[in-house]
């Protein structure tokens, strides 16, 4: 792969724009779950809020810092997820985190699609799934399941 | 062979490679070195003609792969200075050697009270050992204080150490501010308090010359894969005195004397230390790259690795949005830095993507980005191999990152 | 590469040379085996094509290398039937793994009263780290007693084993005795007593199919250089709640999660356990070994080592003057013995100069010695790449021997 | 070297006649120094009794158990030392060691040239000097220099 093809492979224009106008960024004053994460091999940390209303994500916001990638699969992944529900929600972080390892995603993954290319980066792999690491742990209060961490 | 500087990239195979449709610029030495042919070709002369296991049998392999085992010893003996090769203890690389003082030796000499001594620009192999032992044996870790410039400061030193220190434990050269750190002096105050004096010289062994009695040291730890020698084999140097009253840390074979049912009485410095098998081959690899460094000379490598660590400081600092960590001079041959505004990872990938393998994270030293208040760097580290086409291709690519980023 | 059990020897370039005019006859593999062409081309490919250090960099050679490393942890978990790659600790070798059991499981679940149950045909390797481990908890060490062949009685393993038992330790075949030890049975015994199952494989896992589940273990440790891997690699596999109580060893880089001046906390296992740079080349080159055997088959290799184990017992044992230890069969491919009136390493030295390289020595094995009331036994070991000529030449060896010291 | 050469260079026939035939076997009543060395690599033992009158060796006996060369080399070197002053043994052995490390001896060492070949096998130099320890050790009442040991 050439230096262009490689780099356009892991960022999509989409992942740029997230990157430099993050989505959601923020914290919710009236979360019904923080969590906190960081990723110990780079040091990105992320913190995210959810308001959760009758089993359904109402808000949604985070901040943070970290690399591209994580940063905007967190603005990314706080878009796909509001107003959907807990369960909606939990199988979309799941989804996502099999969809990286070169697994057929089962819903539409959206724009989060555009992280197609981090496959191929083992070692971004982990960025990219920070959000969604903390997004499973806020909804189900339970750590996320390690093996999809890799 | 080539054994002149000039040259001497050819001799390392991998260096021919393409990345990315680019030719390979390396700039990742400091995590680890590419290997010359004169070492692979050691290692594979080892396996195809004399590989056995040492010391233990009387046939002509193992008499051949115990001579070539304890040639390497005597080899790295001779390129560190050391008065004798029994004090040298083949080790994995610099984490085992700090680990077994640790274990062997501050574990059985400290007490309650007693205090360590070490800095905040530590890699975590020279810190977490002796959190461990102090938390074990009630002794506290205590820190010498840096300069904002990133250098050891040696008032803060003098007062930290003191009559309750038991331990020093420094690195040489700093893997992330480049910071070259006066061992002697520090060693001098350590031995002033009667403490032992422990240096990680991870990065200074393969970069600079040197000499183990100069240094002042008692323990000193480093890696071969560093150093053009292969994964899996490293060193720990220490007075025989000292080797001598540490513990062993791996019982089992060869570094016995008596076995019974109940107990055992050990062998002698430096077997006792080396239980099991060892990594032969690793050793007869380590030992042609210290043939092959001291060929090329290693004043002159000591002398290019500065001169390329501070072009490139220079460099960088002098390009916009570039922050760059650490003295500018002296300094070793590796530059952290940071982009403004984009993060290290994202960095060292756009770099890949031109060829240019850098490192980007926290370098194994958590406290040092806490102090630097940093979550993480970029670092280019050069070694033999590299030379000033390969800072301009550094520079080439910060100018691409920054366009592509749109910064 | 061949990969068929009649032909390999060709793939095996050491196997060509000649000692003292003779073709060499290599009987020295349980001591360490030969290295297959394949395996030193996958190391020179790593060096030559991806050398980097792993988990650490974003850079395309830093991730080949940890792909060519991770990959090497799943061939071998696929090897011995392991649930999950992350069982899979990369060491050294047995020892190492031996050791990490006994300072990091053991030390911090013993506590005085408990006992600890291993037998007396153990290697060193298994046995001074029960011993060290006993003396700093308290604990007491006990012995299962061998039948008169050299075997474990069970009737004995069922008397010693008992509620105070909190772990065994067992060799799945004795590098002496060839004995194959009734691992299952001994781990039942263990488990119903509530005890955990350490098993040593240093000789099994070479020659024998391994499946962890089935053999009952909850740690088993084994070298690469044994099973025609690079020396420097070896591997502690153990159950993952047992890995996960177990503490980590060696403190650095690599194995920690989060670090601050005063603490750190770690890793998920298996990084816990492999702190600072891991052996890279030695895990790519023991993958590359565990394709070439399992391209050959391990219940071939397993039925030919024992066939020639058992065949070399039976002529051994029938030349007059000498003895033989352990079983006739089962066996593994290996036989010690002794010439009456002929110290073994005279014995040893007079193989040599017909170009049969043996063993001679306690085999690290001292009380095993002491139980079998000899100072030291010759040892002919087999591999895959040896046949029933080479037992002929074995026999000749014998023979020249008597004759030159005129028995 | 051939099969013939590299065991004539080990195994002098003098070597084969002191293994077969050991001198001053046995042990002495009335010994005024007696020392047991191990040799931990093979197991191999020696004993050695040495009665010294007025500064000199006025008998020597061994036992123990080993291979022909530390055999052959304890019935040589008691047969050496007999009747020598403490101060001349204790030049013999170690003058034996470093001959065995390829350097020249300043002494005669008689018989015990046939010992020679040693030196070109590293993993026997131990066998043929334990009975020479075991002597400075008896001799001197300390143990020997662990750098002869080689
Ligand atoms: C039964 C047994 N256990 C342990 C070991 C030690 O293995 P290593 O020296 O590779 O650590 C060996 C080999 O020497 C052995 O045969
Ligand atoms: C300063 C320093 N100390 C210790 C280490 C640890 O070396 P190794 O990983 O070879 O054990 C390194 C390299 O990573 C280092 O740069």
């Amino acid at each position: 792969m050439s230096t262009d093809d490689s780099l356009e492979a892991l960022y999509r224009e989409t992942i740029l724009d997230h990157n430099r106008s993050p989505r959601n960024r923020g914290q919710l004053p009236d979360a019904t779950a923080t969590v906190g994460l960081l990723n110990p091999t780079c040091g990105d940390q992320i913190r995210l809020d959810v308001k959760v209303v009758d089993q359904r994500v109402v808000d949604i916001r985070f901040t943070g810092h970290g690399c591209a990638i994580s940063m905007a699969s967190a603005s990314m992944m706080t878009e796909a997820v509001k107003g959907k529900t807990v369960e909606e929600a939990l199988g979309l972080a799941r989804d996502f985190k099999r969809f990286l390892t070169g697994e057929r995603p089962q819903h539409d993954l959206g724009e989060l699609e555009a992280l197609s290319g981090v496959s191929r980066y083992p070692s971004r792999v982990k960025c990219a799934t920070l959000a969604h690491n903390a997004l499973e742990q806020a909804l189900s209060g339970s750590p996320p399941n390690p093996a999809g961490d890799a | 062979m080539t054994a002149t500087l000039a040259s001497c990239k050819r001799d390392f195979p991998i260096l021919g490679r393409e990345v990315h449709g680019h030719p390979l610029v390396y700039l990742d030495s400091a995590a680890t070195a590419q290997k010359p042919r004169a070492v692979l070709e050691a290692v594979r002369r080892y396996y195809e003609q004399s590989n056995a296991n040492v010391h233990r049998s009387v046939h002509t392999l193992a008499d051949e792969a115990t001579a070539l085992y304890e040639g390497a010893r005597q080899k790295v003996a001779a390129f560190i200075g050391a008065e004798r090769p029994e004090e040298v203890v083949f080790t994995r690389g610099t984490t085992e050697g700090l680990n077994f003082v640790a274990r062997g030796w501050a574990a059985r000499h400290l007490k309650p009270g007693d205090e360590v001594v070490t800095s905040p620009m530590e890699h975590h192999s020279n810190l977490i050992p002796w959190q461990q032992v102090c938390r074990q044996t009630g002794a506290r870790l205590r820190f010498i204080e840096l300069s904002p410039d990133g250098t050891i400061d040696l008032q803060s030193a003098a007062r930290v150490i003191g009559p309750k220190t038991r331990l020093v434990a420094l690195s040489a050269l700093s893997n992330v501010l480049g910071t070259i750190n006066p061992i002697a002096a520090i060693a001098e105050m350590a031995h002033a308090v009667g403490a032992v004096m422990v240096v990680d010289g991870a990065q200074s062994v393969p970069h600079q010359v040197t000499r183990v009695q100069e240094l002042g040291a008692d323990f000193l730890a480093f890696s071969g894969h560093k150093m053009c020698g292969p994964t899996g084999i490293g060193v720990l140097w220490g007075r025989m005195e000292r080797l001598e009253e540490m513990d062993p840390i791996l019982y089992g074979g060869e570094m016995i004397a008596y076995v019974s049912r109940d107990a055992a009485t050990w062998a002698a410095v430096p077997a006792k230390f080396e239980g099991g098998t060892p990594n032969i081959a690793g050793a007869v690899g380590l030992g042609a790259a210290v043939d092959y460094l001291t060929a090329i000379g290693m004043e002159a490598i000591e002398a290019h690795d500065r001169r390329l660590g501070e072009l490139a400081y220079r460099r960088l600092a002098s390009v916009p949005g570039v922050t760059v960590y650490g003295p500018p001079a002296p300094r070793g041959g590796l530059v952290a830095f940071n982009l403004a505004g984009i993060h290290p990872h994202d960095v060292a990938q756009v770099f890949d993507a031109h060829g240019v393998a850098i490192r980007a994270g926290h370098h194994c030293c958590q406290p040092l980005m806490q102090w630097l208040d940093v979550g993480s760097t970029a670092r280019a580290s050069f070694y033999l191999y590299n030379d000033e086409s390969d800072i301009d291709r550094l520079v080439e690519a910060v100018e691409a990152t920054k366009r592509y980023f749109g910064q």
